[in-house]
C-alpha cells in the first residue's frame, strides 16, 4: 500500500476511492494521511467516514460528491466544519448520484459529457456551473448534461485479483468499474491474491481488467470499518461511533494519532483493535458455480 | 397505544400496492415496506439505489449499502444500471423521500439551510433523491410536522416537488407524478389535482386541525372532506413491534 | 413458444431477436415462421441464419443490423437476394456494430439519443439520415448520435430464468440487457426454469429482472444451431451447410417446409435430427461459487 | 516451401509487440496473434468484439463469438462495455482490418460493390470495423492482392483510413494512428508519414516490384529502402502446421 501511493498518488492529484458503502478502501485513505498528501481533490459518490477523516487531516483542497453524510447515523463533522465554518477551508462541487455516475460514465467511455434526464425544477445547477444542457439532434428536447470525470488515480478495494490486476468483485458493483476505466492511474488493493487460474474459471465475474492496473495491493481487511461482501460485516458500531468522535476535532485529531498516523500499516491498525475480526467475520454463504462447457 | 413513527410507518406501509416496484431507503420507509409484504402487498419489489433489486434482507438493514440487502436479493448490478436502467428508464413507480425542509409543493431541501456558499447547516445533499423526485411515477415524503422543517419556501430545492421556481412538473417536462401525498406525525397532506400544493387531507385519530396547520409555516388548505385515517391494527402493531423491529432500531418511540 | 408468441409478436411490430452468436432464439424465429407474421421490421446487430431465415420466410419488411454474414462462414444468401434483386423487397437501415450497440443503450436508459466518437470519414451516414451530430456543451465538439430504438418486443434466449422472469446469463452477453430494457414487451426463453432461490443465490448473474419480462418459455436447445454456453455448443456444421442451402431459393423453401412450417414444435424439430443433441452436448465445466456471507 | 496465407500470417504476428492488446478478428489474424504468442509475444491480449476479453482458446475457434473463446478467458463482458470502455476508451492497441476493397490511403469496403441503392454485390457491412478503425491505435490490413481487391478508390467507406472524403484523420479528429500496414501476398505495404497513402515498403522471398504493382489499382509508390523480408522460420511453420492449425482450418493452403 505505502508503495503504491507513493508512486500514484501526489499532491494536487485527482483522487478517487469508490466503493458505494461496500468495498470502501480505508487502507489506502490511511496510507495517504500516512504520507502526508496536501491539495488533493477527492471525489466520491458518498465521501462516508473515508473523506471526513481525510478532510480532517489536511490532505484535501476539493470535494467533488453528491451525498457526504454518515450512511445510516447522521452527518459528517469535519466536512461539516469545513463548510460552515471553512476549518480547514474546502472547495465543493455537487451533483446527485446520477450526476457523478454520468460523470465517470463518461470519463470511462472517453467522451466529453454523458446526457441524463435530471436536474430539472432543482437549485443545484444554479450553484453548479459544470451542469449543462445538451439538444437532443432528433427529438430537439433539451437534457441536461455533465462533463467527463478523469481522475488521476483510482483506488479499487475488491475480493480478489490475480498479479495482473484481473479483478473480481461480487455484491454491490457501485460505480468501481467507470471510475477505473475514467483513471489515468488504477490501484487495486485485495482481500485475496488468487492464481490467474481462479479469475479464468469465472471470467464473468471479472470487473476490472489487468490491461488498466497499475498496481495491486494485498490488504486483507483493507475496506474496514465499510465490509467486504464474503469476508466482513460492516463495523456499524464505529459508523456510529464516528458522529461523537468527528463532532469534537480533538477526539478526531486523536483518533488519527492513534489509529491512522500512530500505526506503520494496516496490519498495525488490525492489531490495536483485538477481537475486530471475529467479531466481524463473514458468515460464509457460497453459491453454486455455472458450467463454462461447451 | 402507539407512537407517532408507528403511526407513520403503518399509513406509509398502506399506501403500497401488491407487485409494486418500490424505490427504498433506510429508516421507516424500509420498514413501511417490509410491514406492506408481511401484510398486503407480499408481492412488492425492493429496489436500493446501491444496486440490490428485490431485496429480502434476513435482518434489518443499518445503510443503504448494507450486505443483507444483497445477499438473496434477486439481482445486485451496478449503479449506472440503477439510474438509468431503473429510474431514468421509468421502471420505479414509488420512491420515498424525506428532508429537512419541505415546502406547500412538496418541493424537499436535503442541501443547506441558510445560504449555499456560507450555510448554517450544511446537510448532506442529493444523494439520489433529486433523480428519485423526477423520475419515479409517484413519491411519498415522510416528515415530522414543525414549522422549520415546513417553510412557505425551502432555503435550496434539492428535490423538485409540483412545482417549483414558478413552473408545475409538466411544464418541467419531469415524468413522474411528484410527491402526491405528505405523511407526518399528526396527518396526511395530500396533493391537489388543481395546483399541486399540499392540503390537510386525513387526521389521525386524536389530531386537531390546529394540531397540524399550527406547524405549517404557510396557510394550510384543508379539505372539505376531511377523513380520520383508522389507527394501526392489533396485528400491524405486533407485526412491527414483535416481527419486523424487535429491538426498536428505527422504532425508538416518541 | 407458441403462447408467448401469439400475444407479443403482431404484424407490423418492431422485433428483436438479440444474441451475439450465443444465445440465439432460433425457437422463437421458427415460430413467428409458423405464425406467418408479415411486415415485420427486425432489429439485430448480426442478422444471422435467422433472420435469413425470417426474410426467405416473407415475413419481414425492413432490417435494422450491422453485419449481415454466416459468422465463420460467409454470407446470407436470402438477405442478399432480397437486397441485390429485390426478391422479396426488404428496406435496410444500417450502422456499424457500436451504432447498434448504442441505440439499444438509449433505448434501454429512456434518452432520446446516445453519443459516440464514430462514423468520421466512413459513407454509413451518407446512407443512413438517423446518423446525426451533436454538440458537447463543455468542449464543443461534435460527436456522432444516433437515435433511441425501443422496439416492441425483445426475445432473449437464456440458461435460466424464475417463474418470475428473474434471467441469469454466463458467457457472452451481448446486448441483451439493453434490448430488453429498451423493450415495451419482453419474452425470455430458457434452457432451464429454476426455482427463485437459484436466483437468488447469486445475484450479481441476473441480467434481466422479472418485473420488465411479459413471459416465460422453457425451450431447452431454442437457441440451436447457435449455441448457450454450459449447454450445447454451436452447430458449425449447419453454419456451414447454410452457405448451400440459403444460395438456392428453394433448397432454402425446402428447409423451411421441412424444419419450420413441417413441424409443430422446437420438440419436434430436434426429433428431426437424431444424434444431434449427442453431438452437441456441452462437457461440464463448473467453476466454484463465492460467498455472498456478511 | 510455404504458402502465401502462411507468410501473411507469420508477417502479421511479427507486427505484434509482446504484452499489446489485440482486437482480433476470425482467421489469420486470430492465428498470427496465436503464433506472436507462441513466439515472441507471450503476453499478448486478444480481445474480441463478442465480449471475451484475454480469451485462450483450447480449439481454433471457428466465428468470433465462439464459446471457446469465453471458457478461460479472463473477462466475458457486454458488448456496451467492448465499445465503450475498451474500444471508444483508447486501450485498443492493435486492429486486424480485411475486406472486399482497399484503396490507396487503406479506406476499406466491406459494404456494396457497385451503388448502395442498387448493389452488384451485398457485403456484409461494417460490423466493428469503421469504429476498430477510427479507435485501434493502429491498424493492420491482411488481403490477398488483385486490382479488383485494390482500386484506387473504394465504392463505399466502411472503414476510414488514412485519408478519406478528402481529408486526414488529424482533420476527422480520429484518435487511432490509421492502417499502418497492408500486408499481403506478395509484399508489405506501408503507409506513407506524409500523406498517408499505402507505399510498397517490403516483398517477400522471389516476388518482384511488377508482382506487386501489377495488381494494384493505381500508381503505386515503391520506396527507395525496399527491403524483402525473411521467409517464415522453420519454428514459425512448425508452430503454425502442428500446432496453432493442425486440421488446417484456416490455412488451407494455395
Amino acid at each position: 500500500m505505502r508503495d503504491a501511493n507513493a508512486r500514484y498518488v501526489h499532491d494536487g492529484d485527482t483522487v478517487v476511492i469508490e466503493g458505494f458503502t461496500h468495498l470502501i478502501c480505508f487502507a489506502a485513505g490511511h496510507e495517504i494521511i500516512r504520507q502526508k498528501r496536501r491539495e488533493l481533490v477527492l471525489c466520491r459518490l458518498t465521501p462516508d467516514l473515508i473523506v471526513d477523516q481525510l478532510i480532517a487531516a489536511g490532505c484535501a483542497r476539493k470535494l467533488v460528491f453528491s451525498w457526504a453524510g454518515n450512511p445510516g447515523v447522521g452527518a459528517l463533522h469535519a466536512f461539516r466544519r469545513a463548510v460552515e465554518t471553512k476549518t480547514p477551508p474546502l472547495e465543493i462541487e455537487e451533483y446527485s448520484h446520477f450526476g457523478m455516475v454520468a460523470r465517470f460514465s463518461a470519463g470511462a467511455a472517453h467522451l466529453p459529457f454523458w446526457p441524463l434526464r435530471d436536474y430539472q425544477g432543482t437549485d443545484i445547477p444554479s450553484v453548479n456551473p459544470s451542469i449543462r444542457q445538451v439538444t437532443c439532434p432528433f427529438t430537439g428536447e433539451s437534457l441536461a448534461a455533465v462533463p467527463a470525470l478523469n481522475p488521476d488515480v483510482t483506488i479499487v478495494h475488491a475480493q480478489r485479483a490475480d498479479m495482473e490486476g484481473n479483478t473480481q468483485i461480487w455484491g454491490l458493483l457501485g460505480v468501481q468499474k467507470e471510475a477505473a476505466f475514467a483513471s489515468r492511474h488504477v490501484i487495486v488493493v485485495v482481500e485475496e491474491l488468487v492464481d490467474t487460474s481462479i479469475v479464468r474459471a469465472d471470467p464473468n465475474r471479472t470487473l476490472i481488467p489487468g490491461m488498466i492496473v497499475d498496481a495491486v495491493v494485498v490488504e486483507p481487511w483493507g475496506a474496514h470499518p465499510s465490509y467486504a461482501q464474503g469476508h466482513y460485516d460492516r463495523d456499524n458500531e464505529f459508523y456510529v461511533a464516528w458522529e461523537k468522535i468527528s463532532r469534537d476535532s480533538a477526539a478526531l485529531a486523536n483518533y488519527l494519532d492513534e489509529f491512522v498516523l500512530g500505526v506503520e500499516d494496516r496490519a498495525a491498525y488490525l492489531a490495536l483493535q483485538p477481537g475486530l475480526t471475529t467479531r466481524l467475520a463473514a458468515t460464509p454463504r457460497v453459491c453454486a458455480g455455472v458450467s463454462y462447457g461447451y | 397505544m402507539y407512537t407517532a413513527e408507528e403511526m407513520m410507518t403503518v399509513i406509509a406501509s398502506r399506501e403500497l400496492r401488491d407487485g409494486e416496484i418500490v424505490f427504498v431507503g433506510i429508516g421507516l420507509p424500509n420498514l413501511a415496506c417490509n410491514l406492506a409484504r408481511a401484510t398486503r402487498a407480499p408481492r412488492l419489489v425492493l429496489i436500493y439505489e446501491s444496486g440490490a433489486v428485490g431485496a429480502l434482507p434476513e435482518r434489518l438493514p443499518v445503510s443503504i449499502g448494507d450486505p443483507s440487502l444483497v445477499t438473496g436479493s434477486l439481482m445486485a448490478t451496478g449503479m449506472a444500471d440503477i439510474f438509468q436502467l431503473f429510474l431514468q428508464g421509468g421502471r420505479i413507480e414509488v420512491g420515498f423521500l424525506g428532508g429537512a425542509q419541505i415546502d406547500r409543493y412538496g418541493n424537499i431541501n436535503t442541501t443547506v439551510v441558510g445560504e449555499y456558499a456560507t450555510p448554517k447547516v450544511r446537510l448532506p445533499g442529493s444523494g439520489g433523491a433529486a433523480e428519485i423526485a423526477i423520475h419515479a411515477r409517484r413519491t411519498l415524503i415522510i416528515s415530522r410536522l414543525s414549522t422549520r422543517a415546513f417553510p412557505a419556501e425551502v432555503d435550496f430545492i434539492t428535490s423538485p416537488g409540483n412545482r417549483s421556481r414558478g413552473r408545475s412538473r409538466k411544464e418541467w417536462g419531469m415524468p413522474g407524478a411528484g410527491p402526491v401525498k405528505v405523511i407526518t406525525d399528526r396527518g396526511v397532506l395530500v396533493a391537489s389535482e388543481f395546483d399541486g400544493e399540499m392540503e390537510l387531507a386525513a387526521l389521525y385519530p386524536g389530531m386537531t386541525v390546529e394540531d397540524v396547520t399550527s406547524r405549517v409555516g404557510w396557510p394550510l388548505r384543508v379539505r372539505d372532506d376531511l377523513e380520520t385515517v383508522s389507527p394501526p391494527s392489533r396485528e400491524e402493531l405486533r407485526l412491527l413491534r414483535e416481527v419486523l423491529d424487535p429491538s426498536k432500531l428505527y422504532l425508538k418511540g416518541g
